[in-house]
């Protein structure tokens, strides 16, 4: 195989991880604040490419206004889906697997939800940037992969200045750390664990944003593509970003890799071999600390 | 312990109410009864809703007239009803059972072959015959009389494209890249043969899962094997997901054949106006026929729904008045109808339908290519019957 | 009826036992299938039972398990031409022997890892029964299944293996190997210390919700006489946890009455045509969101009057982070 | 011969030593104290005996028997039960469920048993039952039977913990701050109870900060002090020892 083809395979899945990874990063960002592993995620980022759909494709707002706007109504739906129904789940002391569980029927209803919303039929949009292949010599890039990677980048770090330099996400990791001390210190909790939701929701409307040019719009597109997510959250670790990144880089470029060299039938299985294998070896993935329990 | 027995007996209580909930029918004795078993929910809502749009058009065309006239002359109305089949099997196993508990005179659908497979021996039970839409061979095979298809199945139509693609398009070294599902694979199965015929063969055949989202690996490996043609089978996100990365991998040049699914309206959004251009699909019924009632009945639908639609999935539109007027004909007898079912010869607004001796009335297959803006039929041809 | 022998022979036989009157009701086919379908997802619940509600490990893999039973009951009866009453036997011990695969990660794993390898176990299987269809008809699926028997004696059958796997996990969750099992759901530190050899009770739990829904399976095989790997999937699994978390998680009584209920709801609201599956979500959302007052163990006890068990965490120092 | 021996054990955390060395020995019928400043290992030592942690270097043997390499359910089944700093009970079962727990090590009866409900299950259900009304009436906790462990007060759980070790028939009993967070008469009835634990032949290791519980109760004492053993023996000698004194109350300009 040439060196081009061997790139073209690792653009690919670079693209496709970065999907992953966005879907993670919501994935631990909940988890760092909530101990809660939200299996609705992928549904979140659905919901966000389609109110991106209604706001830039049939309300024709420019890209950057359609954008915020999405990332607005999903932070807020957000906000209420925490204050509304997680956080009286926390407050009611809740085995945890309850609330768990809460999260997979989340799932069916945002599926279906959007079923009734906006019909079955698969749905896209693109960036500004248009669907004109970019050709590098052999190998072709796609102008939506470096505008994912952009926003991406730019995400990435304002959500690091955010939790090392503000005080509300200063807030936000102590409570993560010791939820306890935190409410003793005069934090309030369920205003922290509702803007987590907010940030989860408004990334996850990114995510969607980012997604749609590449994977279309169908109601259970979030379902699949979180079956990954989970996947590269793990593998990277939880509750770290850069975990979340990693793990979604090696989800799709390993999945790329193996259909191209093996068989394409088994790539899924390929992946979750390898987590159940990577996590019998690592059992709290790469970036992540090995916490021991205090006997 | 009062509270106890209390609790025993409403839960119990609210149970078997659900339970009967479950199922309340009327009976009112003279309407005709159909029951539309499409998938309203899961992957294949996409091809429900336009068989449901275009079945309902017919029912209210129907009743507006006043219904149906029997043979003793009075006039009945049909009572249609859709009942959503979930689009997997064991919801079509369910989704039978109840359409069989409303008594319907014909059952419309289920749309895809595991459906049917997993569901036919009830309707052979309840004899109640159905209009099915599934497309794989063994569908009309089990020997079961109540079976008929508003479809044509794979190994018919499957060599009128590749039949195309020799004489309209050259092809010589055609790649074959399908969906592992059973109405794919049907396609895969019948594409072999059929290209055999023409000395052809795949040069590269490759598959995907449902709901993969990249296909890069088997597009790639297409493009290194020097294929100058791509058989595209699989369900309508996949279908368009490919269709633009196909272009995106720098494959334009290579037409693409596809297959009924291909040519759902979603398709063209997924894939983009330009990478659409030149989709080659199979089709019951082309938007591009002159036929004057195949162009009555587009207007009518565009200005009932206004959106696009697949011309394949709309054939329920047929199914509804091929029921009316068997129905006049021998009147609100299931196994009346059933009979004048196998022996069906009718002709209606978008073919004419005939029985076979499998239960397939559908025998008009149409190949056609997107064009600008409008598919533009390329080859008609019909099955043979075999009575 | 007087209440005291009500008592003794227990809510949950009472309602099974309850369930062998209604053919006398003469209900109608789909009804009853209804019935039937809830009363297959009565033995996937009380594997759940097991395994969540006493060994407190969530696992969103029982429809893989579910899977591998139906479908080795199939491939004996179809592809070996064996005796259905051999599939019978053969298919809860096939998916035992992979609830041993499924359990062996749970010995390091915990939480959202553990669940995420039983979803991804759960995906392999439906991946692998897809891509062999010499064996299993892949896609097409696999036809023509015989059935031990059909109708009425078929429900009958169901019925006396529901009523028997509940009366065992009721006496499971009695003995000291129920007792042991809990143990590691409240503190696997200390049943370590007290004696207990976590992994083996863990893989025994496994074991036994496995070998549950694999005859669940067989059930499924049995009434539908149809299988197809869409029936297996993610939707499953989920749905499947709503019911024995709506029932109470270790209660078996409640596991029966909420996996009928739960599988008659969506059915009960067909009326509502494209929205019912929106709806049947919300009603699920909100009973999960009130369960502390709405699951029916906890209905239980308030009728009883007896004290609640408060349906919480048993890490009270940190509920919001474990 | 002593029951339990522990030579040069050590356990290493990364880079921090936790237990340094440390040569220990139980008696058979005795009580032995183990004391010693926050933080200087105690319960580190408790969890590497038990088999909760391995060893980093050294060896630990009950009677006799080398056990370093033992699980903490076989370490259990061998005899030496114990207690947790931070109270390890089943909450959400009844006090009676969580002292059966104790007597897990000692069922016989199998998976096969409890389906068919054979006589064997029943007899040693019996039985069970019997040894924890025994257990029970012992540590008092007879009128808390059926209570719910989450609804009992702090120092009553503590005595369901060591009726819950009691049940395993040990012949070892290690305690890890068993007075902690008493009141004064609950601390005086825990006396009463562990001289009386004693008097039935069981020996115990005592942790503990309560001072004049240890000198009450204890044959000897060993202390530590930065994971290394400093002093030992009885009370009254190491009250005298420099090092002790030193390592409690900081003066030479090492800090507490």
């Amino acid at each position: 195989m040439g060196f081009e083809a061997i790139l073209q395979i690792l653009i690919q899945g670079l693209n496709m991880g970065l999907i992953y990874a966005l879907a993670a990063l919501g994935i631990s960002l909940i988890w760092n604040a909530t101990g809660l592993f939200n299996f609705a995620q992928g549904d979140l980022l659905t919901v966000g490419g389609y109110v991106m759909l209604s706001t830039f494709s049939h309300w024709a707002l420019p890209y950057p206004f359609a954008f915020l706007f999405t990332c607005g109504v999903m932070g807020l739906a957000g906000y209420l889906l925490s204050q509304g129904y997680f956080f009286p789940m926390f407050s009611q002391g809740l085995h945890p697997d309850v609330i768990v569980i809460g999260t997979i029927a989340l799932t069916v209803l945002v599926q279906n939800g959007i079923l009734l919303l906006w019909g079955p039929h698969a749905q896209r949009f693109t960036t500004p940037l248009g669907d004109s292949p970019v050709h590098v010599g052999e190998v072709i890039v796609m102008p939506y992969y470096l505008w994912n990677i952009a926003v991406v980048v730019v995400l990435v770090a304002l959500l690091q200045v955010f939790f090392k330099k503000s005080i509300l996400g200063i807030a936000m990791r102590a409570v993560a750390q010791r939820p306890v001390t935190a409410s003793l210190m005069g934090v309030r909790t369920d205003r922290l664990v509702a803007l987590t939701f907010l940030l989860a929701t408004g990334l996850a409307a990114v995510g969607g944003i980012l997604i749609a040019p590449v994977i279309p719009l169908i109601p259970e597109m979030g379902g699949l593509v979180a079956l990954k997510a989970f996947a590269a959250v793990l593998i990277g670790g939880l509750g770290s970003f850069a975990g979340a990144l990693v793990g979604g880089a090696i989800v799709g470029v390993a999945e790329v890799v193996f259909a191209t060299l093996v068989v394409s039938t088994y790539k899924d299985v390929f992946i979750f071999a390898i987590l159940i294998a990577f996590l019998l070896v690592r059992p709290r993935g790469i970036f992540s600390a090995e916490i021991s329990e205090k006997v | 312990m009062k509270r106890y027995k209390w609790l025993l007996g409403l839960s119990l209580g609210v149970f078997f109410a659900a339970l009967m909930l479950v199922g309340c029918q009327s009976t009112q004795p003279k309407t005709i009864k159909l029951v539309h078993l499409a998938p309203l929910t899961g992957s294949a809502s996409s091809y429900g809703s336009f068989g449901v749009n275009a079945a309902k058009m017919a029912v209210e065309e129907i009743n507006s007239n006043g219904g149906v006239k029997l043979p003793d002359g009075s006039q009945v109305k049909i009572e249609y009803t859709e009942v959503d089949e979930t689009s997997n099997s064991a919801g079509a196993i369910e989704g039978t059972k109840k359409a069989i508990s409303l008594d319907p005179l014909v059952i419309l659908g289920p749309n895809r072959s595991g459906g049917v497979l997993a569901a036919e021996k009830l309707w052979k039970e309840a004899k109640i015959p159905a209009l099915t839409d599934a497309t794989s061979a063994q569908t009309t095979r089990l020997g079961n009389p109540y079976t008929f298809r508003m479809q044509i199945s794979s190994e018919y139509w499957i060599p009128l494209l590749v039949k195309t693609a020799v004489e309209k398009y050259n092809v010589k070294r055609p790649a074959v890249i399908y969906g592992l599902n059973d109405y794919s694979k049907a396609n895969w199965v019948a594409t072999e043969p059929a290209m055999a015929k023409f000395d052809l063969k795949p040069v590269i055949v490759q598959t995907f899962n449902d709901n993969d989202q990249d296909f890069s690996a088997q597009l790639l490996a297409i493009k290194k094997s020097g294929a100058d043609s791509i058989f595209l089978y699989g369900y309508t996100p996949e279908v368009g997901k490919i269709t633009r990365q196909r272009s995106e991998l720098g494959m334009k040049n290579l037409p693409i054949f596809s297959e009924r699914a291909a040519s759902v309206p979603s398709v063209f959004d997924l894939a983009g106006k330009e990478n659409y251009e030149g989709m080659v699909t199979t089709t019951t019924m082309s938007q591009g026929d002159p036929d004057p009632r195949i162009q009555e009945f587009i207007k009518k639908y565009d200005a009932k729904y206004h959106q696009a639609f697949s011309a394949s999935h709309v054939i329920h539109y047929d199914s509804v008045y091929i029921v009316a007027n068997l129905v006049s004909k021998v009147g609100l007898d299931r196994e009346k109808i059933r009979q004048e079912l196998a022996k069906l010869d009718y002709q209606g607004a978008m073919g004419h339908y005939v029985a076979d001796k499998e239960g397939n009335l559908v025998h008009h297959m149409r190949t056609q290519v997107w064009k600008g803006d409008h598919w533009v039929m390329l080859l008609s041809e019909n099955y043979p019957v075999e009575r | 009826m007087r209440l005291a022998y009500l008592k003794r022979i227990g809510l949950a036989q009472g309602i099974l036992l309850a369930l062998a009157l209604v053919p006398l009701t003469g209900l109608p086919a789909y009804q009853f299938y209804v019935l039937e379908r809830g009363l297959q997802n009565v033995l996937v619940v009380l594997s759940l039972v097991i395994l969540l509600g006493y060994t407190g490990q969530l696992s969103l893999g029982q429809a893989g398990l579910v899977a591998v039973g139906a479908y080795t009951y199939g491939i004996l009866c179809v592809n070996y031409r064996l005796s259905p009453w051999l599939g019978l036997v053969a298919a809860p011990l096939a998916a035992g022997l992979v609830g041993v695969v499924v359990g062996f990660p749970s010995f390091k794993l915990k939480g959202p890892f553990l669940v995420v390898n039983t979803l991804a176990f759960s995906e392999i299987v439906r991946i692998l029964i897809l891509n062999n269809e010499k064996v299993t008809g892949g896609p097409f699926g696999l036809n023509s299944i015989p059935a031990i028997a059909t109708g009425l004696p078929l429900y009958y059958f169901m019925l006396v293996v529901a009523f028997l796997a509940a009366v065992a996990t009721l006496r499971l969750s009695r003995s000291h190997i129920g007792l042991a099992l809990k143990a590691i759901r409240e503190d696997e530190v200390a049943a370590e210390a007290m004696g207990v050899h976590v992994r083996n009770y863990k893989l025994l739990a496994f074991v036994i919700s496995s070998v549950l829904a694999g005859v669940s399976g067989v059930f499924f095989a049995n009434m539908a006489g149809y299988l197809n790997p869409d029936s297996f999937t993610f939707n499953e699994s989920s749905t499947y946890l709503l019911m024995v978390v709506l029932g109470g998680m270790d209660n078996v009584a409640g596991g029966i009455l909420s996996s009928l209920t739960v599988t008659s709801l969506p059915e009960a609201l067909r009326f509502m045509a494209r929205s019912r599956m929106v709806v049947y979500s919300l009603i699920l959302l909100l009973v999960l969101r009130y369960t502390k007052v709405l699951n029916l163990a906890n209905l239980k006890r308030m009728m009883m009057r007896q004290r609640p068990t408060p349906y919480a965490s048993t890490r009270e120092q940190d509920q919001v982070n474990p | 011969m002593s029951l339990l021996t522990t030579t040069q054990l050590t356990k290493r955390f990364g880079g921090i030593v936790a237990v340094n060395q440390v040569d220990l020995d139980v008696g058979s019928g005795e009580i032995c104290g183990l004391i010693g400043p926050n933080g200087s290992g105690k319960t580190t030592l408790v969890n590497v005996i038990t088999g909760i942690y391995k060893p980093t270097d050294g060896e630990v043997a009950f009677e006799g028997r080398p056990i370093h390499n033992r699980t903490p359910h076989e370490i259990c089944a061998l005899g030496i039960g114990r207690t947790f700093q931070n109270i390890r009970l089943l909450l959400s079962l009844s006090v009676f469920d969580n002292v059966r727990l104790g007597g897990h090590i000692h069922t016989r009866s199998r998976l096969w048993d409890v389906l068919l409900l054979t006589g064997r299950l029943r007899r040693e259900e019996k039985e069970v039952a019997d040894r924890i009304n025994e257990v029970l009436d012992f540590t008092g906790l007879r009128p808390y039977r059926d209570e719910l462990t989450r609804n009992l007060p702090y120092g009553r759980r503590k005595v369901v913990e060591i009726a819950r070790a009691l049940m395993a028939r040990p012949k070892l009993l290690i305690l890890d701050e068993p007075a902690a967070g008493l009141n004064s008469s609950e601390k005086g009835s825990l006396m009463t109870l562990l001289s009386r634990v004693r008097d039935t032949g069981i020996s115990i290791l005592l942790i503990e900060h309560e001072m004049t519980m240890v000198e009450a109760l204890s044959n000897r004492v060993f202390v530590l002090n930065y994971g290394k053993k400093i002093s030992q023996g009885s009370f009254a000698e190491i009250q005298r020892d420099s090092a002790v004194v030193e390592a409690y109350l900081g003066t030479g300009g090492s800090h507490a």
